[in-house]
């Protein structure tokens, strides 16, 4: 192919671009696709983000568990998901080449780094022969090799940096190569870099900064790359933005929520992947007045929680399964006094320790019914990492206001995922009133608000309000009873409270028309894909609609109706079927599941496949 | 703790008497630590509605049910969580945890391991009756080997715990040990607990009439007691002894000797004099060892160091990163955070 | 009433009786209870019994919540439950009266100690005044009242005994009197007297004795009650017969499974009640080869149990609600690294603490769901004390077989319910043979059995099948594994595992015409009321049938044919609709349920009541 | 422990290592403690399918994968019961149970308490990183006080549990202390573990290289090594140090002194003698205290007493209950009880 060409099809303009980067644990590869990401948000674009890390904290060097990735999507219009398969794949070694390549789209770009490919590394990724010589590859997709250690240490010969520190680099090469490739200025990474090491690194500030230009002119002056992108501003809403992930967008909701019902926020946590970061934001959030421990275990940290919100604190904790099986039995203690309590589960792919770096969404009937006895509680899930936030003051709200414990379910996927979040005006976050009892009034522990069913609370230090609570059966004045009709009015009042969140819900919205041939109910982290592969057939003029539930216990009292307007019903779940067993038994209805169990987020491709089966039926 | 305000109230035990009907078994120890208990709250000067009571579950963990302030009677074996968390929500409150020597050295031992490593500001009432008396009396981590129950019907075969050596494993600032017979010393003891900035440990003899009658009896009844027993005092002699008084001198590395007085001074036999303030646990760790039949049982205050409590330095924290801050953040801090962007 | 008609209706015959004895905790009703159970079994009548404790240890005396009774039904027909309302109510203080009077059936016996009502002693039952002299109670009831302190220490005046100790003797008296009441004979009674006092106390043995009897001749002297009677015996079975409790039962057929599979076993619990005398009951047979152990919590119960399944033997464990919540990460683990594992849930009144001596039936949805991720486990219930046996059989051929964790349900109602059990021939329990991986053959850790998909054990010690296993997802050969498609193809395995076991539950039995109108589903402890109701109304001509499920997950393979053949199904349940969510779920049928959360079992007249009420809509 | 039968193969090394890829970080000091137990197994005359490796959720618990025997990687701390369940079974197998300071003392801290105080036959070795490296570096349980990580920005403010003293707490019969970088003197304490009838609890000084690079430098650096541990030999005296020779001095109840040998013999200046056996605990507790920077560090066994092993008793009652029976139950006896009556 001549050059000319070439040159004539730069700069295309695409809509959305998915890209991936891959390497060894070492090789900064978060590093470089949050620099990535940034700038494309500051940019403008609309992009969601989907890191993949190993299990192993530093696996060996070069093999194929120790490969760390990172994913972003962005475009020009509203971006869902981190992408089905990237667009171009950036392997840093043969290992991510191994790992990665079967997911990069024919036709793809893939950039490699050819000084990686020696001997020892090929035979670590287990490559009997080296790839990029097999006529395949460079058949099928559009290969940019680069050698990344020569060029980097050509780039830094006048650095006073070691070898080993220059080579460090390499990863600031490639971003800067891609920056080309995309068109994407380079000051926010620039930026980025000063403000990290300039302080303390001044001479490896320098050397980033040098390589990321030097990738960058590398493109600029080499025409290595057949193709140049160019992906414009995203339309959307004027305002202030920022980059959040899950994780972060779920901790200020829960400080907003607290300011906003007048509560002080006491977190106490224990560290597991991935609700880990949870504690660790909000450990960095003590200027804002919160508290925060670090417990000796789970059952210790939903304990102190719930000792937090006994005493008028808003006590809150996370965990992941393994540590949910834990919280069980103090759960069942918080729904018989009645107690506000914020439970996170960020789930992780199980039964067991399973795969602790890998997302699922299979502990909804554990939130439903990990604990003895009847003792419903409300659950509410999180569907991208945006809506964490709102997830979270939904579950202040109703923590308080029905006095009762709210286990909150996000996943690893959306907890680790990142999006631009358009940052909201605090003084337009609705205040959650809920006072204590009155000092001088009269007071029953268990009298009940007549609309919510709620017990209003009186806290230690509140003069004359003395009482006492605790796990045995109570009377409505606290008493302990063993009477047998006292047992089943409370156990019936605790329910019915349960049932009447529902009413406090904002209807449904339905994507697409509200009747049809096929609805998707979704929940939690699958709305992206589900959302796009539903709008991309309702665009092919397919009657599908979908909805994704905020709330699972209670279910939104309008879902019932919903439902009777539609033929046929399609629940996609990266479980084994969950929330379709809540709705079969609740709505009578023969509902089709979709069911994925592979650690991974559902691909647009695969749902768009199920639910045209599922209308040729 | 904020002070007592010149308009409170003077209170009175009957203050901290609820109305509930009282159901432990009649004779039980329990009822003499409740006595006590709600003898001593009136004399803190701390107004009533600042105490809570908390435990976990068992015979003695219904305890909250009979105190006429808040209480939170909560599951097995997991009250000092709750109580942690009551005092990170707010340190001016008097806590006060009830737990036995199953719910506490059982089921809960990690996280009395923990309050006691925290040194939290609370005040720790161990019942050791060494039986799980709730669930009708099978031996508990306390019951000496051989001791035959429904659960052990050839006796028990593991060593059991010595609660005093367990705290002291924890490094815990304040360990003490009283007896459901003495009330004057038992609230004494709680007095100090109270005074203890950081956590307050205190074991406490107590007699389960129905399913280990007179467990204690052997130390502390009425034929024994003067014998087998050594009132602990700081800064006072070890002395005790009625049949014969003795003193207890201590040299070595190892085990104390008891030597009878035969009319001699303190001094002039060598005997110790109690330090509770010894920062390293080896004094401790010699105290916790006296046990009966071979040593009269040490009770009072074993020990006492100083440690910051982990209540006030959270608070600390607190204040020293708010005002690092410049003030409190508020809401368009927090959401903005730090680096955003404008479309 | 002149005495002549009196006697002329003495004797009258019965089918069955109800007897409840009723009074302080250290009255010994269950002692008396016993007594009458144990004669009445030997006499040859079929019986069901029901104790009912107070909560505390010793409650303060004369109180209400210090009432101690024992029911007991017994008859010449099959008796079903412990029977809905006394016929005949022994009432040895006025708390007692206070509490159980409520329940006699109108026209019923109601025998007290009228030495006990004292003004002290009504004042603390509550009454204000003396309820003996209200002509409601003589009119509604055939009120017998005896001096029982009076004739107590009369019959005893010529023993050394203090007056305290005579006076305890008093139960004996009132046991003597029904004994004559209904023509009971005294021997078993007195031999039981003889073998447990004769040798440490001979003077209490006579005493009581002495009593028992004059109890007995008071009846026949004084002809005070007007009606005597006469209860033949029950035509059963030939065999020998034993008496059995729930628990003692489950740990009859847990040793005799063991036994039949051939393994050793180690039982590891931590008191609860009502599961306390599960471990208490195996710690007495350690001449059988049992292993128990006291641990430190129900966590650390489950991880010896399970280490010991590791290790070849047969590992079991038990506790009730609280406890369970305690278990869920361990069984997690347990069905992931796929060992054999009985886990027995002797349920009572939750959430929390709850009621603890009460029973309920409300852990089923905590059993199928309580951990998280998708991490199905077999659940099975015993409907009975002699079914705790088969039960526990059961559960040890399918952990075994399936090499499973399984849970098994009870209650506290059947837990401390007792029967006569006909004792089985022990050479007709079929084995269960399960053999370890075999030395010097190929071994590879989750080769699944192609019939039931279990996989074959190999212990340590085992020389040449050295092999690691844990939580994290596993290949085939138990390398840890993250690859999406193996964690699928073994999260599918795990559940289609499970399923098969469907194949091998024998055929549902259904009580009645497997068609018709109404089909009632019960499961545990509900089976003898729902079967009482059920055959009545049959007796009546009503087109009822029902069926008592044992197998909860999977459910029978045949369970939806049946539920076809009839018009509507209703399912009672002690809690607020668990197995009607499973089965609504399941089979999208509008199942009516029925609930009651009482912490009491349910009385065949609710259950008639409901039944024709569902019958007539 | 059946004898090695005289047909039984010599192992070596290689017959423990495993082909999968170990997965620590490079240069982590779990590499070192693998090599020493690998190496160690082979020298106990023990058939290579007697021994089982069992451990909790960290990255030293990924240790039974790499060990190529009976291995159970577990759930985060409840490693001890599994262990106990397995001896039950079967009181034949060589058990090893491998923790971490967070395993071991954070979440499962009562199962490590109840473990140590049955005196099960078990090996526990605890690997102290002072960090919770599997879920990157939070601080644990024997973190320093001040520790800065991620859940604590500003320190951390609860104090360190001391392993050593908390193993006394619990009356540990054999506690022991090794480092990671001393593959000899690991070996020699696992043989002396395994020789020990009741449970073994070894502490071992271990390196992250990610998130505590360095933590004990101080103590066993190439620098400091020869000053500041002190290795502990049973009848030895207690002699340390290369810049200057000192010895320990223990005269009194308190921490003790030390004292320049200035060429003296270790009898002239009264130094020390190490004796593990001492049964109290104060000694003990007294090697307990000495720590960094204070004192030299003791590595060895610190204590070792002679206690009956809870496997062996469990087994003996039941033997006893069986002959009593005058023989093993039969399901005949079982089913028929005691109380029967024919219809
Ligand atoms: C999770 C759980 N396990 C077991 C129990 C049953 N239980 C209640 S109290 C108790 C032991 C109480 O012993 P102790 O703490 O010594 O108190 P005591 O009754 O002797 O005062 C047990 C095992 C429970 N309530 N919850
Ligand atoms: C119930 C539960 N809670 C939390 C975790 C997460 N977790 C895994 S390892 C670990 C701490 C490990 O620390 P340590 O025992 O010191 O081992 P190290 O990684 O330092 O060797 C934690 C908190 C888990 N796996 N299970
Ligand atoms: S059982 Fe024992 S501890 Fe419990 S109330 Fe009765 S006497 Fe007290
Ligand atoms: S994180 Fe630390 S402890 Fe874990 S493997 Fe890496 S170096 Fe070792
Ligand atoms: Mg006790
Ligand atoms: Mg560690």
């Amino acid at each position: 192919m001549e050059s000319e060409s070439v040159k004539t099809r730069a700069l295309k303009e695409l809509q959305t671009v998915v890209v991936r980067f891959a390497g060894d644990s070492g090789d900064g590869m978060q590093t470089v696709g949050e620099r990535f990401t940034e700038s494309a948000a500051i940019f403008g674009n609309d992009l969601a983000t989907f890191p993949d890390f190993p299990a192993e904290i530093r696996a060996p060097r070069g093999t194929v568990p120790g490969v760390s990735a990172f994913q972003i999507q962005f475009g020009s219009t509203e971006i869902l998901t981190p992408g089905d398969a990237p667009d171009a794949l950036v392997a840093m070694n043969p290992a991510a080449l191994k790992v990665h390549l079967p997911d990069l789209v024919d036709g793809g770009m893939l950039v490699v780094n050819k000084a990686a490919f020696t001997k020892g590394s090929l035979r670590m990724a287990g490559y009997p022969a080296n790839p990029l010589q097999d006529p395949q590859i460079s058949e099928n997709y559009e290969v940019v090799e680069i050698d990344l250690n020569f060029l980097v240490l050509e780039a830094l010969k006048d650095f006073s940096l070691n070898q080993k520190n220059k080579l460090r680099c390499k990863n600031f090469f490639a971003l800067g190569f891609m920056y080309w490739i995309y068109s994407r200025p380079l000051e926010t990474t620039i930026e980025f870099i000063r403000s990290k090491w300039e302080r303390p690194y001044p001479e490896l500030a320098k050397a980033n900064i040098k390589v990321l230009k030097a990738g960058y002119y590398f493109g600029e002056t080499t025409e290595t790359a057949r193709n140049r992108y160019m992906v414009t501003k995203a339309e959307v809403e004027a305002g202030v933005y920022r980059k959040v992930s899950g994780n972060e967008a779920l901790v200020l909701g829960l400080i907003a929520g607290a300011a906003k019902a007048n509560r002080d926020l006491v977190y106490s946590g224990y560290p597991i992947t991935p609700a880990s970061s949870i504690l660790e934001t909000l450990a960095a959030h003590k200027h804002f007045g919160v508290k925060t421990i670090q417990a000796e275990d789970e059952m210790a940290a939903i304990g102190i929680a719930l000792g937090a919100s006994y005493a008028g604190n808003l006590g809150a904790t996370g965990t992941s399964g393994p540590g949910m099986c834990l919280k069980g039995e103090f759960i069942g203690l918080a729904t018989s006094t009645e107690l506000p309590l914020i439970i996170f589960n960020i789930q992780r792919a199980g039964p067991s320790t399973g795969l602790p770096t890998k997302t699922e969404q299979s502990d909804l009937t554990q939130a439903l019914f990990g604990r003895h006895s009847d003792a419903p509680i409300p659950v509410i899930a999180a569907n991208s990492p945006c809506d964490c936030f709102e997830t979270s003051i939904e579950a202040v709200r109703i923590a308080l206001t029905y006095s009762t414990p709210v286990i909150v379910l996000s996943d690893l996927y959306i907890a680790s995922g990142a999006e631009p979040w358009k940052v909201p005006d605090p003084a337009r976050i609705p205040t959650i009133e809920v006072p204590f009892a009155q000092e001088g009034e009269p007071f029953q522990v268990y009298r009940r608000n007549p609309e919510t069913l709620a017990r209003t609370q009186a806290i230690p230090g509140q003069q004359g309000l003395e009482h006492r609570i605790g796990g045995l059966e109570k009377d409505p004045f606290s008493n302990v009873s063993y009477d047998p009709a006292n047992h089943e009015h409370m156990t019936r009042m605790r329910s019915e409270k349960i049932e009447r969140i529902a009413d406090s819900i904002p209807p449904t919205k339905v994507n697409g028309e509200p009747y049809g041939e096929l609805l998707i109910i979704g929940w939690g982290g699958t709305f992206g894909a589900i959302t796009a592969a539903c709008s991309s057939l309702q665009a092919e003029g397919f009657s599908v609609s979908s909805l994704h539930l905020r709330h699972l216990n209670p279910l939104p009292g309008d879902l019932g109706e919903i439902m009777e307007n539609f033929d046929k019903i399609l629940v996609p779940e990266l479980n084994q079927g969950q929330l379709s067993l809540l709705l079969r038994s609740k709505f009578l209805l023969d509902i089709v599941s979709y069911n994925k169990i592979q650690g991974q987020p559902f691909k647009v491709r695969e749902l768009l496949r199920k639910i045209q089966e599922v209308l040729r039926r | 703790m904020a002070p007592p305000t010149l308009t409170q109230e003077i209170l009175n035990k009957k203050d901290f008497v609820t109305p509930n009907d009282v159901r432990w078994c009649p004779g039980c120890g329990d009822y003499a630590i409740l006595n006590a208990l709600q003898r001593t709250f009136p004399e803190l000067g701390i107004p009533k509605e600042n105490f809570v009571v908390i435990s976990g579950i068992g015979c003695s963990s219904r305890f909250p049910y009979y105190m006429n302030t808040y209480g939170f009677h909560t599951i097995h074996g997991r009250a000092p969580t709750v109580a942690t968390g009551v005092k990170l929500a707010n340190p001016d409150l008097s806590v006060w945890l009830v737990t036995g020597d199953g719910d506490g050295l059982g089921i809960g031992g990690n996280h009395l391991l923990h309050a006691l490593r925290r040194n939290i500001n609370l005040n720790i009432l161990l019942f050791n009756n060494r039986t799980y008396g709730l669930t009708k009396g099978q031996y508990s981590p306390t019951s000496p080997v051989g001791t035959k129950t429904k659960t052990t019907p050839m006796g028990s075969i593991d060593n059991p715990l010595n609660p005093i050596l367990f705290a002291l494993g924890a490094d815990a600032t304040f360990i003490a040990r009283t007896i459901d017979t003495n009330p004057k010393h038992m609230i004494e003891i709680f007095k100090a607990a109270h005074r203890h900035q950081g956590i307050s440990y205190i074991e406490i003899f107590q007699n389960c009439v129905i399913f280990n009658n007179k467990t204690w009896d052997s130390v502390y009844g009425r034929q024994s007691r003067d014998d087998h027993m050594l009132f602990l005092e700081a800064g006072k002699p070890m002395v005790y002894g009625k049949t014969e008084r003795r003193g207890v001198a201590w040299t070595g590395g190892g085990m104390p000797e008891l030597l009878p007085m035969n009319g001699a001074t303190p001094e002039e036999k060598g005997i110790l004099i109690h330090d509770p303030t010894r920062t390293d646990s080896i004094y401790a760790a010699m105290l916790a060892e006296m046990q009966y039949p071979d040593f009269p049982v040490p009770v009072g205050v074993l020990r006492q160091v100083v440690k910051p409590a982990y209540d006030t330095q959270i608070q600390q924290q607190l204040h020293a990163a708010i005002a690092r801050n410049g003030g409190k953040g508020d809401l368009r801090q927090l959401l903005y955070g730090r680096n955003t962007w404008r479309v």
